[in-house]
């Protein structure tokens, strides 16, 4: 357990300059989700076009410097991926922090993987897993929800 | 016993949290136990174990005994005049939840008022929304102010000819405010209202004259005091005790049960339904000899100095920012830091071996009343000393250190 | 660890009672706990203590994750299907209280039925009295016969279409009659109606398969499996655990706290307002490790060799009259005798160091039923033995020296 | 604690024969008392005549050896006493269970002393002192109410 896992440069970056912040034009689907122990929260806004693309992805949502890169990178990494792609990579992402798989998808660029992977460390910190994975929940459950 | 070393009193310390020595800044979210107390369970299990107010045979007569005993140490150390005015509860929460329930299902009506404060803990709001939402009752809430203090005069304001009761807190869990209680109930009763005291965080830290006081209801938790988990104190006023219906049913605190109608014990039987924390309460005398021993007084001062100490170098600090700052207050730091949530700095102080709080420490009206969803929360208890806030305030520059602030 | 001599687990054995040896017949009431419990209590507080779900230091993430895991623990061990079926609660007492209020606050309207019988506990009577006296529900009891046994058709001519729920113990503490739970719940269920099963006396005797019962509730307290007092498990079926209101009020159980609006967490948090018994849940953890170490079967067929004995021994005194001949029993002999009352052989018994209990056990109901106003109860635990029924009845000649009967 | 201090000859012939048992011819006071854990109860009658004598005293009641010998002994050694007299013996008894005096009036009979603290060996079963107390608080109380 090494703090310097958890607090990797990437992630202070995505933290202090969270991309995609903000409603997303067009938006059809979006969730919020809500920590009430830490106060965390997240609202997920995306575009899922005809052909099944996420052509627009955003969130909304204050927290800790884990949820807010979190969100961060979730979309930066999936904005203009198509569906089922996005729903393999949260998979993969809980996946990592559940049962510390890596994260291997070939179709992902080298970058990306190391940016998803830098949130591995928190693994090692029980309590902050939730901050990690609650925008790709949310996520999930903005796709799983009807047009708006 | 000193007060100076004490930390030797409670086994925990002995730990290491990440290599480092423990220090315990989160006994406002319950407190570390003396070794008296652990042994005293044990023992307890171990050589006299037995159901209380049940049977005849002779572990269930020490048992009972000892369990009784206790509510006679808890009236001593509260100074309440009636050992039938001491109930044995799971906590604070099911204290408030009983009073709310039993005095709410029969004196409020819709539309009677209940005043609060912004201070509260959501254990001394939540039961009173629920009559809100089953009776139509009205609750209204006495403002804080930016030192985090509440004035008299607001509840004042407030109170109608259709006020039921006021419940407040003692001592606020965020800012530590110890609250003006007694011109409170002063003022109160000059109406004829109940009033309900949280005294969840201020049993541990004031030495506490309920006649003095004067209030109708006092509900503590013995977890932060020293003692036991799972087990609260409500002081219920002699004159509630008949005129209060029961809260739980089942064994121990009937009278006759008939298939057609239930008559019900006499207080405190009538509030202690089922079988009861035996071990826990047999135990909890012993934090109060812990206490005792040590001087209520003795604790007060010496939190109060780590306190002050405290204030002072946090303030010294430009990145921290202290949540409120009443003239009057007991052993509690809430703070946060400009560009570090609440939760990074707990994940990073941790990793020096101090543990703190972050949160909204179930105060999420006043959160919302301080525009910030979150704080990071220092508290004392009597085994803190200046060592531990000089270690806090290194692993608070180490917070600054990671996010480069 | 062999069944035959496990009376060394349990440090109380160690015990001389009035010089004797402790013969405790006592299990029904509350049960003895073995060293590894009582060892997990002491070393929890000494080296893991925190408070649960709501720190993120380490003492806090190691105790939130040993209390869950003994949710765990819990879930497998009656084979429910979900984790957040398991609630904590301080007793089945105030199991039965939380279904009571929340089912019965939302379903149960002026006139409609309870079914209970008459061999419930108070605690599984006096909640559904609180319905009956706040909205005018109805209680009917289906009869017990004269063995102690009430067939399942006696439940069939008590329904009818205002049936709200069938409230029910899986086994007497005062006959030990098993009942024919199945039965009672495919009825039930072809109804449609809610069932809730008081499992106080079940759970340490049989080995419970929740899925198979099909029941809606379960109840059931720690303390009667050897395990630690003021801790009680709420099975709740997945299909109400969204259905059902909050119980209690308090930090923890909410999702958002506004001035105006409150909103809750999911369950099983929502049920469980304010701080738990942390070192309890911890610890039952090992009480269930013992029993499934012993092996559940084992202890059923032992505990079913010494009853059998016990009725066996005591059938042949002409003085002692059984109580109840059920043919499905467990571990519960309760009897009365010819001119003594059962206090005076409580008091008798307990000066050969035999632990029994004499009264009417919390249920009144019964015991008016029977016409007489008290019983004497030896209950069987897994640590007794053939010989402690030796003792007992040796005992019991003596009362009959005493009185000259 | 020796099981033949508690249940003592005289005890067990009070038990077995309880003296002044039903409805007094007359009463104009009564009262009744219940222990819920055991389910002992006791209903004393009594007639205060104009001097203030209980002309009139017995009991109803069922309950274990202790608590029938103490209701049967307590209407024996008061029937016909004057009130002041019966309160002050009351007040002895109770006394000697909770802090083991020892009953010494003069106006009592040997005899009548006996068989008073024959119960004076409840002292040591704590669980039995409500049992031997109980007629005693309920006379008590009978008396404390108006008349009927
Ligand atoms: C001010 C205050 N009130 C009430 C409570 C609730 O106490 P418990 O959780 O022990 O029931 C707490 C602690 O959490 C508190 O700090
Ligand atoms: C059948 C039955 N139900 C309910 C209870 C109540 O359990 P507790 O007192 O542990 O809440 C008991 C035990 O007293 C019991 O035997």
């Amino acid at each position: 357990m090494d703090l310097k896992d958890l607090y990797q440069e990437i992630i202070l970056d995505h933290a202090k300059n969270p991309r995609n912040r903000g409603k997303c034009e067009g938006y059809n689907h979006d969730a919020k989700a809500h920590n009430p122990l830490c106060g965390d929260k997240v609202h997920i806004y995306l575009k899922l076009d005809e052909e099944k693309n996420i052509s627009g992805l955003s969130f909304e949502g204050e927290g800790c410097a884990i949820s807010l890169a979190s969100a961060s990178i979730l979309t930066d990494t999936l904005k203009g991926r198509d569906l089922n792609f996005s729903k393999k990579i949260t998979d993969d992402f809980l996946n990592m922090l559940k049962n510390k798989k890596k994260i291997t998808l070939n179709s992902l660029s080298e970058d990306q993987i190391t940016t998803i992977s830098s949130l591995s460390g928190v693994q090692e910190f029980p309590m902050r897993i939730k901050c990690a994975t609650m925008a790709w929940h949310t996520l999930m459950s903005a796709l799983d929800k009807k047009n708006n | 016993m000193n007060i100076k070393n004490i930390k030797s009193e409670f086994p925990i310390f002995k730990q290491k949290i990440n290599g480092k020595n423990l220090i315990y800044l989160d006994s406002a979210n319950s407190s570390q136990k003396p070794k008296t107390v652990i042994n005293e369970i044990s023992s307890f299990y171990e050589t006299e174990f037995s159901n209380v107010g049940r049977s005849v045979h002779t572990l269930a007569v020490k048992a009972t005994n000892r369990f009784e005993e206790t509510r006679d140490v808890v009236r001593s150390y509260i100074n309440a005049k009636h050992r039938e005015e001491i109930i044995f509860t799971k906590g604070a929460t099911e204290a408030i939840n009983l009073v709310a329930h039993s005095y709410g299902e029969k004196f409020i009506k819709s539309g009677d008022e209940i005043i609060l404060t912004e201070l509260e803990h959501h254990s001394n709001y939540v039961p009173w929304h629920y009559l809100r939402e089953k009776k139509g009752a009205v609750i209204k809430f006495a403002p804080v102010d930016i030192n985090g203090e509440i004035n008299v005069d607001e509840f004042k304001k407030l109170i109608t000819n259709k006020t039921k009761i006021i419940a407040f807190t003692h001592i606020s869990n965020v800012t530590g405010t110890i609250m003006p209680v007694k011109k409170i109930t002063d003022l109160a009763k000059s109406k004829n209202i109940p009033v309900l005291i949280d005294g969840t965080q201020g049993a541990q830290h004031l030495s506490i004259d309920i006649q003095d006081l004067d209030c109708d209801f006092y509900a503590f938790s013995c977890h932060k005091m020293y003692g036991p988990n799972g087990l609260g104190i409500l002081y219920v006023k002699k004159k509630w005790i008949d005129e209060l219906p029961p809260y739980q049913g089942g064994g121990g605190m009937i009278s006759e049960v008939k298939k057609d109608n239930i008559t019900y014990a006499d207080s405190p039987t009538k509030f202690e339904a089922g079988t009861m924390q035996t071990a826990e309460v047999v135990a909890f005398a012993k934090s109060i000899k812990f206490l005792k021993d040590l001087g209520i007084k003795n604790i007060e001062n010496h939190e109060s100095d780590v306190l002050e100490y405290g204030l002072e170098q946090l303030r010294k600090n430009n990145s921290v920012k202290i949540i409120g700052n009443p003239k009057e207050r007991a052993s509690i730091i809430s703070f946060t830091m400009k560009g570090i949530h609440p939760h990074d700095i707990a994940t990073i102080l941790d990793d020096e071996g101090v543990a703190i709080r972050a949160g909204h420490h179930c105060c999420q009206i006043l959160h919302d009343k301080l525009g910030i969803p979150a704080s990071a929360r220092a508290s004392i208890g009597l085994y803190n000393n200046k060592e531990d806030i000089d270690v806090l305030c290194e692993a608070i520059n180490k917070c600054k250190k990671v996010f480069e602030v």
